[in-house]
């Protein structure tokens, strides 16, 4: 298996899909000539051309919307959302109309189009341009929402997602580009609704997605390593439909698990996962799910600020610890 | 094959693809100078057509009426907005679309359904919220569609449609050359629709990229209860495409010659030169905003003077003045459509009431494993 | 105390915070002339002239992000969006612009504002004007976000908010207008971020909000005079900040739990009270907690589906029992 | 008191209230003409005036290149968009606006707030992110604020500051009657961002509610790489308005003076006449989107014709040809730039970063209970 980044598992899949079929097409703000902002579609103007690789003006809910209607009569388009801050002008038309239409009009039209946008922060975008609102469109039936943490699911997720027939939220994360994972070659496919169990571990359970996912495993590695503390770590990889029954066997197993995700702490992933644990798994708990997240706040540009503000490695291994040391404390 | 039959549809439809008569009237044109030529225009229509155009407003009328009476008696809920007024209107725009084109509406849409060819027991079932209605009964009355006939949609959402409807028309320009046998795209809008934000992207799209889109604005003067003129700086609507170079024609919506000649005109432009358009209607909502609405912000002299302007009554005046329709064919026709509506009635109550186990059967087109399927109160996860 | 229903409650209110400061000013679709959607300005426009009772056209985005600048230069603007379905449209002004503005500015400048926005299915509105979004808004560190589910709340929460010098979104229910309860007269203000027990009891606790809160006490009563079950409801009232004390310490006295929303149930303001619940009170928890809420569907039109798909007293009652029996059955 | 100095405000806006030269050129003129009336408007400004408006480009010109050197070393984090090309358009303007006049802005904004009379200090403070910039380190570089000369926002969401700006020109109208000494408001916008819906919105409510602001197009040709006739289906972006029946100007960006006098009468027809109007100002962005942009989709050719059409260059140029200024004035304002420049940066790298105990002082102007202030990893309720 060849060794490539986030960003090239990703260009490398949409050039795949727009040779395999006709009616994929790709649209979005500077995805031609400029290249994409992230670059994900570079060259693919030169490929395919203007039609199929199609620069749009500023206009989200516009070019969005008009994704829709050409996914209603038969076409596939991949849209690019420069980042996912951007998606909010778009909102309407992503859950009003892609989420509705097929149940809205009895089953009549379905909607199999693709929305991929990066959120996250950490790059010092400061307050609009920082943040992880997947947990938004998760809510929303009639939408799929997939967050690929590794290159791997980036390609397995977006051949996927834009081989659905449903509208799908496609997840990225500013700070996965770069990162470098082994991608399976040839046609490869992740079935979206399905986690991922990253490590196995009987200790404690870690549930994450998108890039702090790759935190996880990167901590439960270096706890294995150090402190022979055997994490299992679980990449939820589609937030919506959630794959229940991965987390849950898992923490039935390890009897304690820790959450951890990008976004703000309430109303956050992390608290779906947390009330999914307890229900799934009382009787095996010995001790609370923690969730460790974003401090509450409109993300501070400065450094310093936006460091204290965003959850990290070191965070997680204190709770992680806390959580080991409960249950022993517990008996 | 449902009960009510589809005759409807033949009678309006059946002339479409013949000659265009006098042309619409463009520019800023008063209503006077409209109302003048509205008889000159009729006079070159053969009189089937005048007939079928009579009998389809006259079916539109009764439906909106006793779609009204039915909501009165809680055989319909949620919303429900009538097209009374818009008879003249519809008929000249559905006449104007050829089967192969793309209609996006709004929520107001019952009378556009059934001049394009939905069999009016299907919407009433519909808004009966029914299995046999053109959603299913998933959609009520703002939501009809029906792949058949190419009627993608009555939405909801003020201006949902218009971003949609203009990506029909990409998809268009995507897989087909232009020419006189292309499909184009019809989206309707209010007129206070033109105020949303969706309105101008979507224009600038349509625009930019040469797309084979008709922007039909229904002036029915009215957004609720705010008059053009408060919520639109530039209250000639037809004019509002200036800002992306989209020409506009304004006609008198009461007159369906007019509307049918504007909307084949642009639909001509839009799929043989892809240039966008708007064709503006004007026509006078003759009665609340929904069925639920008084209109209390309505004088008494208003309702009054809206009467006169009732485009079924003085159509059917008209053509038994020009000697195309008899009182008693009129008569005639009142009592077929009468027995139509009757028949659209009786097929929407005998339907079956979707079933609460296919709760979960549209949310998705593709399964795909771990779908939510609990009903309230059950158990998250399967119980061990 | 009078008794008025919800409406009045609100009514009343507005014009009280009209007469008593010269920057309250109230702004919306169909809110003068037409009198409100839901006639909750009826009356106003006439007393107070077009300045003060503005009429808007159809342009959520527009007129919202217009309100954040005039509460910029120190006005008051309380907002109608007709239903929060609409809100989506206006996402970007209230959550890029108003949620952000104090904390991205470095704290220079408030935005007191409050938009008034009913939610709540149940009529046959169909799907995209049935939802209830509220947990979107709540996610956001920015906004305070209130969900009034009595007139006496719908008073002191709406004085509240229209004197508070943050954003506020204020959360109605379609179905909750025509409810009655008594309200008191004069000045009265609940504070932001604090929750109400409703209803004391020591057997299990229900915790709501809005609409479903009504519904819970309304089970609650039932079930003490038929079963002699005692729940304690506590209605959340505010949703951001969330006065996640008062919840933890009902459960600490009850040992069981059951979440009520009409909302969705994935990512829904239910997951995160369980979340906490089972953080806040591991110790004292003899059943997990449960949540009502609705299937996980665009809300179709047709009533016997509406109703399956909406929560109820009935299937709340279903999961105390179960709740109940569960510990019963644990010993 | 910051330490560098406030000198360059006085400098610029000093002659504000002065009588206005030539008027600006309106319409579609094509930028030739409006070069060879830019030296005759020169003609009529005192000296000292133009003197202050070179030294001012070039404050502005050093401080963008110092900035993109500070991004390279990393001083400055995030995105950072420059004035580069702008200097002019941001002279004229800035003089144009009176102290009560409030300004709303867009992410590329450093030379306007400068101009605006805030400290180069202050400015660069805040694209360091430190406790003494605009925004007290909370914003960067798309996020200057300052209540003091009214600058209510550099915003990062392409069109976001179109709405709040609308309101606060709303919030004017509703405190106080027009008048010579009224506020009005001011919106800049780039050209590619009037393809937003907000900015259909807002200039609708502006029209129909006849609202004191001037919006402003930066016209820069470029929305990062795409042109503006790919864009806008009308790019003769001045014209926008008519969708509201709200005039527009066109004026060359690089002729300081036509800028100023555009805006001036804009402004007054707002203050007075509370008519919003629109103000197009055409110029060249000299390098890429932002600092890390290579803006390869620009050919040699273009680069290199981009180096002619330097406003600063030119205006130096002009300045001596005219006698208003020798190489050694200009030389000594260079010096003073530069080290004022340098003093900004001085400034800024000696003040304190934020403190992470400050996290959760701006999230809200008012508290109430139970604001949230957990930092990652916290448990969620104190601990028992
Ligand atoms: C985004 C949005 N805002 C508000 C509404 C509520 N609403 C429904 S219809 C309507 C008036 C529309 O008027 P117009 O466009 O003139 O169409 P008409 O009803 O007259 O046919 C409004 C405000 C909505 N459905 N969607
Ligand atoms: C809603 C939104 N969409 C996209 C972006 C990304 N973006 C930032 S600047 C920009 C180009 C804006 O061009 P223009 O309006 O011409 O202003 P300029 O940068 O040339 O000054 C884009 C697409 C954004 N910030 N906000
Ligand atoms: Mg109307
Ligand atoms: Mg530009």
């Amino acid at each position: 298996m060849a060794v490539i980044t986030y960003r090239q598992a990703l260009h490398d899949t949409l050039r795949a899909e727009l040779l395999r079929d006709p009616n994929v097409f790709l649209m979005g703000e500077e995805i031609g000539v400029f290249e994409g902002s992230y670059k994900i579609t570079a060259g693919l103007l030169a490929e395919f051309g203007p039609e199929r690789v199609r620069d749009t003006p500023i206009s989200e809910e516009g070019f969005v919307g008009a994704a829709i209607g050409a996914a209603m009569l038969g076409l596939r388009p991949v849209v690019e959302i420069m980042t996912i801050n951007f998606s909010i002008l778009a909102m309407d038309q992503i859950v009003n109309h892609a989420a509705k239409i097929h149940a809205m009009f009895g089953g009549q039209c379905a909607v199999p189009m693709v929305i991929r946008t990066p959120g996250g922060g950490g790059q010092q975008l400061a307050a609009t341009h920082s943040q992880n609102l997947e947990v938004w469109y998760a809510h929303v039936p009639g939408l799929k929402v997939v967050t690929p943490a590794t290159p791997a699911d980036a390609k397995g997720l977006l051949a996927a997602s834009i081989r659905d027939d449903d509208p799908v939220m496609f997840i990225e994360n500013l700070a996965l580009y770069n990162t470098k994972g082994e991608v399976p070659e040839g046609d490869y496919v992740t079935e979206i609704g399905t986690a991922n169990v990253m490590k196995e571990g009987e200790d404690i359970t870690i549930v994450s997605y998108s890039r702090m996912a790759a935190v996880a495993l990167d901590v439960a590695r270096r706890l294995e390593e150090d402190e022979g503390i055997r994490a299992e770590v679980v990449d939820l990889r589609s937030l919506r439909p959630l794959d229940r029954t991965t987390v849950v066997e898992s923490v039935r197993k390890t009897g304690k698990a820790v959450v951890i995700e990008e976004d703000w702490l309430s109303y956050g992933v992390g608290a779906e996962i947390a009330a999914t644990i307890q229900e799934g798994a009382f009787d095996y708990l010995d001790a609370p799910v923690r969730r460790v997240a974003a401090a509450e706040v409109p993300l501070p540009y400065a450094k310093p600020l936006e460091l204290a503000a965003l959850p990290d490695a070191t965070a997680l291994v204190k709770v992680i610890h806390e959580t080991l040391d409960a249950t022993r404390f517990r008996g | 094959m449902p009960a009510a039959s589809r005759k409807s549809r033949s009678t309006a439809r059946g002339a479409a693809d013949q000659a265009a008569g006098a042309s619409a009237t463009t520019g800023a044109g008063s209503t006077d100078q409209l109302a003048t030529t509205a008889a000159d225009r009729l006079r070159g229509e053969p009189a089937d057509r005048l007939r079928g155009y009579y009998r389809m407003m006259q079916l539109i009328r009764r439906f909106e009426e006793r779609a009204a009476e039915m909501y009165q008696r809680a055989k319909i809920g949620g919303y429900c907005h009538l097209n009374l007024g818009e008879e003249a209107t519809i008929v000249g725009l559905m006449d104007a679309m050829a089967p192969q084109d793309y209609l996006f509406t709004t929520y107001r849409e019952h009378g556009y359904a059934i001049a394009r060819g939905i069999d009016p027991g299907r919407v009433m079932a519909e808004l009966f919220g029914r299995t046999t209605g053109t959603s299913k009964g998933w959609g009520g009355s703002m939501h009809l569609f029906d792949t058949e006939v190419r009627l993608l949609g009555g939405y909801g959402i003020v201006g949902g449609q218009i971003p949609p409807a203009t990506g029909a028309a990409l998809a268009i320009t995507y897989r087909e050359a232009p020419g006189p046998d292309s499909p184009a795209v019809v989206c309707l809008v209010g007129d206070a629709t033109t105020n949303i934000g969706a309105w101008h992207e979507s224009l600038n799209l349509a625009g930019i990229w040469h797309l084979p889109i008709v922007y039909v604005i229904i002036n029915n003067q009215l957004g609720m209860g705010t008059p053009v003129e408060k919520a639109s700086a530039e209250p000639d609507l037809y004019k509002r495409g200036c800002a992306y170079r989209i020409p506009g024609v304004r006609v008198d919506g009461n007159d369906a010659i007019a509307c049918r000649e504007a909307l084949r005109d642009a639909l001509r432009k839009a799929r043989e030169d892809r240039a966008p358009s708007i064709v503006e209607t004007v026509s006078y909502r003759l009665r609340g905003h929904s069925v639920v609405d008084p209109a209390r912000y309505r004088s008494k002299e208003e309702a009054q003077r809206l009467l006169a302007l009732d485009p079924v009554a003085a159509f059917r005046k008209r053509l038994i003045e020009l000697g195309v329709l008899t009182e008693e064919d009129a008569a005639r026709l009142d009592a077929e459509v009468d027995a139509e509506v009757d028949a659209a009635v009786e097929f929407a109550d005998n339907s079956p009431h979707p079933s609460p186990a296919e709760l979960f059967a549209h949310a998705y087109a593709q399964p795909v494993p771990n779908m939510p399927r609990a009903l309230p109160g059950d158990p998250l996860l399967p119980v061990e």
